[in-house]
């Protein structure tokens, strides 16, 4: 059975028009996350799902069933915001509890659930705490459980992670994770981190201006981008894009090799001096500047010698590179 | 079947008289009318009365200011007409006079006090300087000269910040002498006399002397501020109205006494004004007429005279029923009554219904002239342009 | 040790402004205390002087207890003025969150229409106030004043909490309704808790007007059983004679309810403006 | 096949605005409307007659009425500029010295300098008619003890001073309120910019004219409207120390006492609610005038700063 | 010369002593990063250095004047703070300029070094803006310029990044360190991120609990980290420690290993069930959990065909292991 489904959904402020016509269809247990640039609707999407604002027209169907004139809180959904939202008088408990008491649940049961989700997520010694005296990342777990008990069909992420430090959001994104195994729910996730994007995902749907640009498994869409947007969105360091400095590129076209897919050599088709060095330990980054004033980014595993200033040659492997035409559409 | 009758004041000071004498008196004679005295902040009281009866929830018994105050109320058919209250036959007309209508075919309150004005001073001071009660302006002045070369006591007690009392007791206190009384009061009603005259000049003359006398600073000088230099001691004359009386018989502990306004020269025919300030009506709209007529039948009365004037002396019953007060300095005032002629306050009657109001720019006026800020002539010519603006009689 | 933030000299200049300030502030109500405590001869005297044995006198507080139930006057100004700021509190932010939280038509229209009575003063209406409280048997009665302070106090209200209440963050509100609260439960449960440093703002505005007022109590009610204490007050002040003690006395005893009630709400005040609740 | 959600009503927004909708206009918008509408009648033996306009016509056509006026809103204006520029500058100063950081007895002082706000009316008249008053000796006596005896008048009592006195114990009143909401203003500044600011050299007296004055002036402008508001509407203090006829000479006089007068009437002049309304009008609309210059002319050049 | 020299710096707050003697030199032109875990004292102590908090005691001395008595704007530092604190009232031109006017520079002056700086960050579209009609990334950039034009001797940086999304992290980050270049000023940086402290220091600085645990060039303490502290700290995913999966380790030994030096192969001293599979396109992270139920992290190049269920062998080199005694401290 399908968790969502949408049909021809479109969403107004007034004049703008900020989501067009959004088919999309989620199936039962998958995570599905949506990219995009900023503005360019993830939120909108998520809260016309979620029942927080009318679509303007089109259908939405959660579990089957058309929720269009269905209450949020009817919908068998949970979000978990970007600034967490907790209500900053309640304790963790209460904060969980909440929603289920107002569905009207007996004590003991959402005692019960409460107390679940509490060992689940591992704050035990927070349960009475104000969300105030709580960390970053402690309030994102509560949030993260307010949602937990509500046992819905549907999970909602909207950046979730974005207000963590880089440390703190590597184990919140497994935590995630796992928490999808677990409890094998639906879930959508937004987020701008492509890192986030493509470990998390079953499904991405990569958003434009209120469109889908295109939707698929992460490596699909890794490694067959449908045009130079979504090529250039996924990726870190992000793809190269060269017009100039490859020999025999038909004029309009652009040639895209992503970092890692340049190696170093004596000699190759490119060469360019070594701008800057990136040392990662794991990794090492080299920018190089071609001839033709274009730069590249080099995407070296391990530790590398080379320095700022030495001449490089890159080679490439033909079948891991991208072209474009004028309109940005990959051709091959 | 008991009614309840409520009384609409600007009186806070008589509370507790009425409470603990004048309401038992009556409730004792008529056990089945009981009585309420609900007394308002006296600044406010027209408005507040003024509010109320519009909107219908004044009280049955409504304490009357004299004159126009009234006068609309009852135009406005708000005041009851009294004219046949059995009562109404203890007053004179004078009496009556500032509640009845133009043509005094109408009365629509029972006239219950009136004030005298005059001098109250310190004899202990007088004792001490060794002055004498003035009779004619040259004395007063003289009185007033050797207590400011003395210097240990501010000569005259008044201050202009409140504005009344330069009006109230300075021009109309010394004026009467000037204008007369009553004659020149009706003349001036009549149009036959302009404020410019010299009868109605001549109180601003002797006003413009008087700045010299007050205390430092009187400019900013309060009516409050003067009653409570006089009953300190501190000043030597204090020109007053006899409502004073009470209030300072509970705080001064000198001796007092006091005079009537100093005549020009002496042997003239001395003049006083005793105004007619409180009367008492019925609300038309009252729940309780004959209740509130028995009342009022009672206030006018001589009992009710009686245990007024010697509660409050000072305010001096207007009812033909002799009366006897206790407190001597009451009956120094209420002795002029005999001596000289009464009139009432120049600006009450009539002369007050227009834009600008006279009254009000006679306070001013007064004030100007007492500061030195404006001249006598001045002073008289602006009010009477004032007045001749609306008062077709004096165009 | 030398530092680099000095502000030692800065700090001795600021207090030092502080204070004269403060004795500024403070000189006039110390003076109607000490002579509260005068006999009045020693008032006017030396209103300056402390009450010693000769002056010290307690005949003023003496007096307002004999006149007058103060006791009865005190408990109708706490009434009058804890159920006004009880309503208007509640009230203006009803109407501020319906401006604040949703966009209807005519929103911004119902925003000026409620601000317009703050500039007309509600005083010329009395005789139109009276006859309609008349007409309802109201007169007399504390719910006369506290409809009209209520009314009165609605604008600054409303203006201010809606302000307030644009801060209030809309993730809060939807994680709400996510919940299943409905928009009382949202407004009764997450916004009003969040908005108290605005509401103690607001009932600190009209706590005074309300409390010191005196015109609507001596026209809507000025009967015994409903007196409020400023207008119990009054009776002390004549039309000739004032008692100075008395008044002296009463009005003494009438700042402290309002001081209490001041540092109750100025307390959520500061913390809210502390906490960065307030933007 | 979009379908178009159906729109619901939202009922929870009428329930939420009818109580104060309700009381607010039952009890203060019809009344005050109802005696606004008054200004266009006048009453002629006992009849209430309409005459449109020409209460107005009187009120600025008549010399008699229209002196009056113009005298009370020059002195309401003169109220207003002290008020601006005495009571928000000393607002704002007090706030800025309890703003600053590590105070000892901020709170003390901050409650302290409020008391005078929540005083009654006929506190603050009587206390300071007793301190400047010439006859008890307390502000006289004080300025004596510094040698400046000559500096004292009865300021009350004089025509040239009274106005000004009396709108600074108004200022003195009120301080606390631009204090307050300035001082929450000050505090809401971002400790990170005042450091950005000790950084670039600019500390003490010039941070504050530099950096906290331009980012408070929002609030700032609010204060000043709410002060201009309140000011044009100010009566009970000059009514409590100098009565309804605003004296001396009618220096005091502004257009609360001036309307009051005129609306309730006072000693022998009656009540008229017909010119009483047209006051009242015209300061409604002057009022209004100051306030939509305010929104439209000078709240819009002030920017709200997101910390 | 040096640039900076603390010795003996501590610094308490009331009771909490912060700062615990840090002894610390930064060489004219060095680029000192601080990193350490939050609340560790890394604001504290760049405050310090700025002259916006007084030591409690120790001296610092900038380019060799001690100046534990000069106020901060004499410093000759210039300080970018985290949330940028632009003056929100001031244009971009007169954010920057504001300083250089407070001293008293003459108008000229002022113009012609704000323009140089608007100039070298690009800023010439926007410097008659206000900072809040500017991007988050153009608002770093000024409050970059903002420090530039005071010339400083030393810059502090206090995380001025984080508020960034992560590709504008990756753009700004190649741009400070090419201003590091150009400028050759010295610079502390503080950062969460050790991405950043990785790529742009030529000293890292790893505080803990107000105390300095190391200090040495990435690549030394990536390559060589003093306990087991640092090693985590550093490199992501971070190092793998093992205590019951290794035979023949000594008995309260831990060895560490990054992720990176895992290879999968047929067989190998390490095996274990693939719990989770992190596809980033570029690498993929596997997570594999031993039979003795210890979760290691194996970082693999490229796109890795393994499925979660898989058993894998785990292969190093003896040379790339780290080994820790009982107190975390490195022996080996
Ligand atoms: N209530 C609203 N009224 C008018 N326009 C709105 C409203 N909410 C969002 N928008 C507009 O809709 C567009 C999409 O906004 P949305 O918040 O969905 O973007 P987003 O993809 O979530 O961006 P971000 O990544 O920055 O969160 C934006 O251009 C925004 O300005
Ligand atoms: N003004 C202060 N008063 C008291 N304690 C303080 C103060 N400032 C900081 N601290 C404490 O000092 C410690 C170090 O704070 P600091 O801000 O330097 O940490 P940090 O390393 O910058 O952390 P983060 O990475 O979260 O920014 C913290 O425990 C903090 O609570
Ligand atoms: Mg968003
Ligand atoms: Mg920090």
């Amino acid at each position: 059975m399908t968790a969502l489904k949408l049909e021809g959904v479109n969403k107004s402020f007034g004049p703008v028009h900020v989501l067009k016509d959004i088919n999309l269809t989620v199936e039962e247990g998958e995570f599905v996350v949506f990219v995009g640039p900023s503005g360019c609707g993830k939120s909108t999407l998520l809260r016309v799902i979620a029942g927080l604002e009318d679509a303007s027209c089109g259908t939405i169907a959660i579990g089957g069933d058309v929720v269009n004139a269905v209450p949020p809180a009817k919908r068998g959904i949970a979000m978990v915001f970007q600034s967490y939202a907790l209500y900053p008088h309640l304790s963790v408990k209460d904060n969980m509890g909440l929603g289920l008491k107002q569905e009207g649940q007996p004590k003991s049961v959402v005692q019960e659930r409460v107390s679940k989700a509490i060992k689940m997520l591992d704050l035990d010694d927070y349960a009475t705490r104000k969300p105030a005296e709580l960390s970053g990342g402690q309030r994102q777990r509560v949030a993260i459980g307010r949602a937990i008990v509500r046992d819905p069909k549907l999970f909602l992420f909207d950046e979730p992670l974005s207000n963590l430090d880089a440390a703190l959001r590597m184990n919140t994104r497994v935590e995630i994770a796992e928490l999808h195994r677990t409890l094998s729910a639906s879930m959508i996730y937004v987020t701008h981190d492509q890192i986030e994007a493509m470990t998390l995902a079953d499904k991405i749907v990569v958003l434009r201006d209120g469109r889908i640009e295109q939707i698929g498994t992460p490596m699909e869409l890794y490694n067959n981008p449908a045009n130079r947007f979504v090529a250039s969105f996924l990726g870190s360091p992000s793809m190269n894009f060269l017009v100039r400095s490859v020999p025999d590129l038909p004029p309009g076209q652009t040639m895209g090799i992503r970092p890692e897919h340049l190696r170093l050599s004596d000699a190759g088709p490119i060469s360019g001096r070594v701008t800057h060095v990136e040392r990662l330990g794991g990794d090492t980054n080299l920018l190089v500047r071609t001839p033709q004033d274009e730069t590249l980014t080099v995407r070296v595993f391990g530790q590398d010698p080379s320095e700022v200033g030495d001449v490089v040659h890159l080679t490439f492997a033909p079948q891991q590179v991208f072209h474009f035409n004028e309109a940005q559409e990959r051709i091959f | 079947q008991q009614a309840e009758l409520t009384i609409e004041s600007w009186r806070n000071d008589d509370l507790a008289i009425w409470q603990d004498k004048i309401i038992p008196a009556f409730e004792a004679q008529h056990p089945d009318i009981s009585v309420r005295f609900t007394p308002s902040a006296p600044a406010e009281y027209n408005a507040v009365l003024n509010s109320k009866l519009d909107a219908g929830s004044a009280g049955d018994i409504i304490t009357c200011r004299p004159f126009d105050a009234s006068l609309a109320l009852f135009e406005a058919g708000r005041l009851a007409d009294l004219s046949d209250l059995e009562g109404m036959s203890n007053f004179s007309d004078v009496a009556k006079s500032g509640w009845s209508t133009d043509d005094g075919s109408a009365t629509y309150c029972v006239p219950m006090a009136s004030v005298i004005h005059g001098f109250i001073y310190n004899k202990d001071a007088f004792e001490e300087v060794g002055v004498a009660v003035p009779q004619t302006e040259e004395e007063f002045f003289a009185v007033l000269e050797a207590f400011k070369e003395d210097g240990n006591y501010i000569p005259m007690a008044m201050g202009t910040n409140d504005q009344w009392e330069a009006a109230t007791m300075g021009y109309n206190n010394i004026g009467p002498n000037y204008w007369k009384g009553e004659e020149g009061r009706m003349a001036l009603i009549a149009g036959e006399q302009k404020l410019t005259d010299e009868g109605w000049v001549a109180p601003f003359r002797q006003l413009a002397k008087w700045g010299a006398y007050l205390g430092d600073g009187f400019e900013a000088q309060t009516y409050p501020d003067s009653q409570n230099i006089f009953t300190l001691g501190r000043a030597a004359i204090y020109p007053a109205g006899s409502w004073e009386i009470s209030g300072f018989n509970a705080l001064a502990d000198f001796e007092m006494g006091a005079f009537h306004p100093p005549v020009q020269n002496a042997g003239d025919t001395c003049y006083i004004s005793d105004h007619t300030d409180i009367g008492i009506g019925m609300n038309a709209a009252t729940e309780n007429p004959e209740a509130a007529m028995t009342f009022l039948n009672w206030v006018a009365s001589s009992e009710f005279s009686n245990i007024f004037a010697n509660s409050l002396p000072g305010f001096f019953p207007l009812s033909k029923a002799d009366v006897a007060l206790e407190d001597p300095l009451a009956q120094e005032f209420i002795s002029w009554r005999g001596k000289c002629e009464s009139s009432i306050r120049s600006t009450y009657q009539i002369l007050s219904r227009g834009t600008p109001n006279l009254e009000n720019e006679t306070w001013n006026a007064s004030v100007a002239v007492i500061k030195g800020d404006e001249s006598p002539e001045d002073a008289a010519q602006r009010l009477q342009d004032g007045l001749a603006l609306w008062y077709t009689p004096q165009q | 040790m030398t530092t680099a933030r000095r502000i030692s000299g800065t700090t001795i200049a600021a207090h030092a402004v502080l204070m004269t300030y403060t004795v500024i502030a403070l000189f006039p109500v110390f003076v109607i205390l000490i002579n509260s405590f005068k006999t009045r001869r020693a008032i006017f005297r030396d209103p300056l002087g402390l009450p010693n044995e000769e002056t010290f006198s307690l005949i003023g507080y003496q007096t307002v207890f004999r006149q007058g139930d103060f006791v009865l006057y005190f408990q109708n100004s706490m009434i009058v003025t804890v159920v006004s700021l009880t309503l208007i509190l509640l009230f203006g932010a009803m109407a501020a969150f319906a401006l604040a939280e949703y966009r209807f038509k005519g929103n911004t229209l119902m925003g000026l229409y409620l601000a317009l009575g703050i500039m007309i003063p509600i005083r010329i209406g009395t005789v139109a106030i009276l006859e309609m409280m008349v007409s309802t048997g109201l007169v007399n009665t504390l719910v006369a004043l506290i409809l009209v302070y209520t009314a009165q106090g609605l604008p600054l209200a409303v203006f201010i909490l809606s302000e307030f209440m644009r801060g209030v963050s809309d993730d809060l509100k939807n994680a709400g309704r996510m919940d299943g609260l409905s928009e009382y439960q949202i407004f009764w449960r997450l916004v009003l808790p969040l908005v108290r440093p605005a509401m103690a703002t607001v009932a600190v505005f009209n706590m005074i007007p309300i409390w010191n007022d005196l015109w609507f109590p001596l026209i809507l009610a000025p009967a015994e059983e409903v007196k409020t204490l400023t207008l119990g007050s009054q009776v002390f002040i004549g039309q000739f004679v004032t008692d100075w003690n008395a008044v002296l006395s009463a009005l003494s005893m009438a700042i402290l309810p309002v001081m209490v009630l001041y540092v109750i709400f100025s307390r959520q005040l500061i913390r809210g403006i502390t906490s960065g609740a307030v933007k | 096949m979009p379908a178009p959600s159906k729109p619901k009503t939202r009922w929870h927004i009428a329930v939420f605005l009818a109580p104060a909708v309700l009381v607010y206009t039952a009890v203060m918008i019809y009344p005050l409307f109802n005696t606004l509408r008054l200004a266009l009648y006048a009453e002629v033996d006992q009849q209430r007659i309409w005459v449109g306009l020409q209460n107005f016509q009187t009120l600025f056509g008549d010399a008699i009425w229209s002196e009056q006026f113009w005298n009370a809103l020059g002195n309401n204006a003169w109220f207003f500029l002290i008020h601006m520029l005495v009571q928000n500058p000393i607002g704002i100063a007090l706030a800025a010295l309890l703003s600053s950081p590590r105070l000892r007895f901020s709170a003390f002082y901050r409650s302290a300098i409020f008391i005078p706000t929540i005083l009654s009316f006929v506190i603050v008249g009587f206390a300071w008619k007793l301190i400047l008053s010439p006859i008890w000796g307390i502000a006289p006596g004080m300025l004596d003890a510094i040698g400046l005896k000559f500096l004292y008048q009865p300021w009350l009592g004089k025509e040239e001073y009274a106005l000004t006195t009396l709108s600074l114990v108004s200022v003195w009143q009120y301080v606390g309120i631009p204090m307050m909401l300035i001082y929450a203003a000050l505090l809401s500044i971002p400790d990170e910019i005042l450091e950005a600011g000790e950084c670039d050299g600019i500390t003490g007296m010039s941070a504050f004219w530099k950096i906290k004055l331009p980012l408070i002036l929002p609030s700032i402008g609010i204060i000043s409207v709410l002060t201009f508001v309140a000011n044009f509407n100010a009566f009970d203090l000059i009514y409590a120390a100098q009565g309804a006829l605003a004296g001396p000479d009618f220096s005091t006089d502004i257009l609360g006492t001036f309307m009051y007068r005129t609306f309730f009437g006072f000693q022998l002049q009656l009540g008229d609610p017909h010119m009483g309304s047209a006051i009242a009008s015209a300061m409604f609309g002057i009022i209004l005038i100051g306030v939509c210059t305010y929104l439209f002319g000078i709240q819009r050049r002030l920017r709200n700063y997101q910390f």
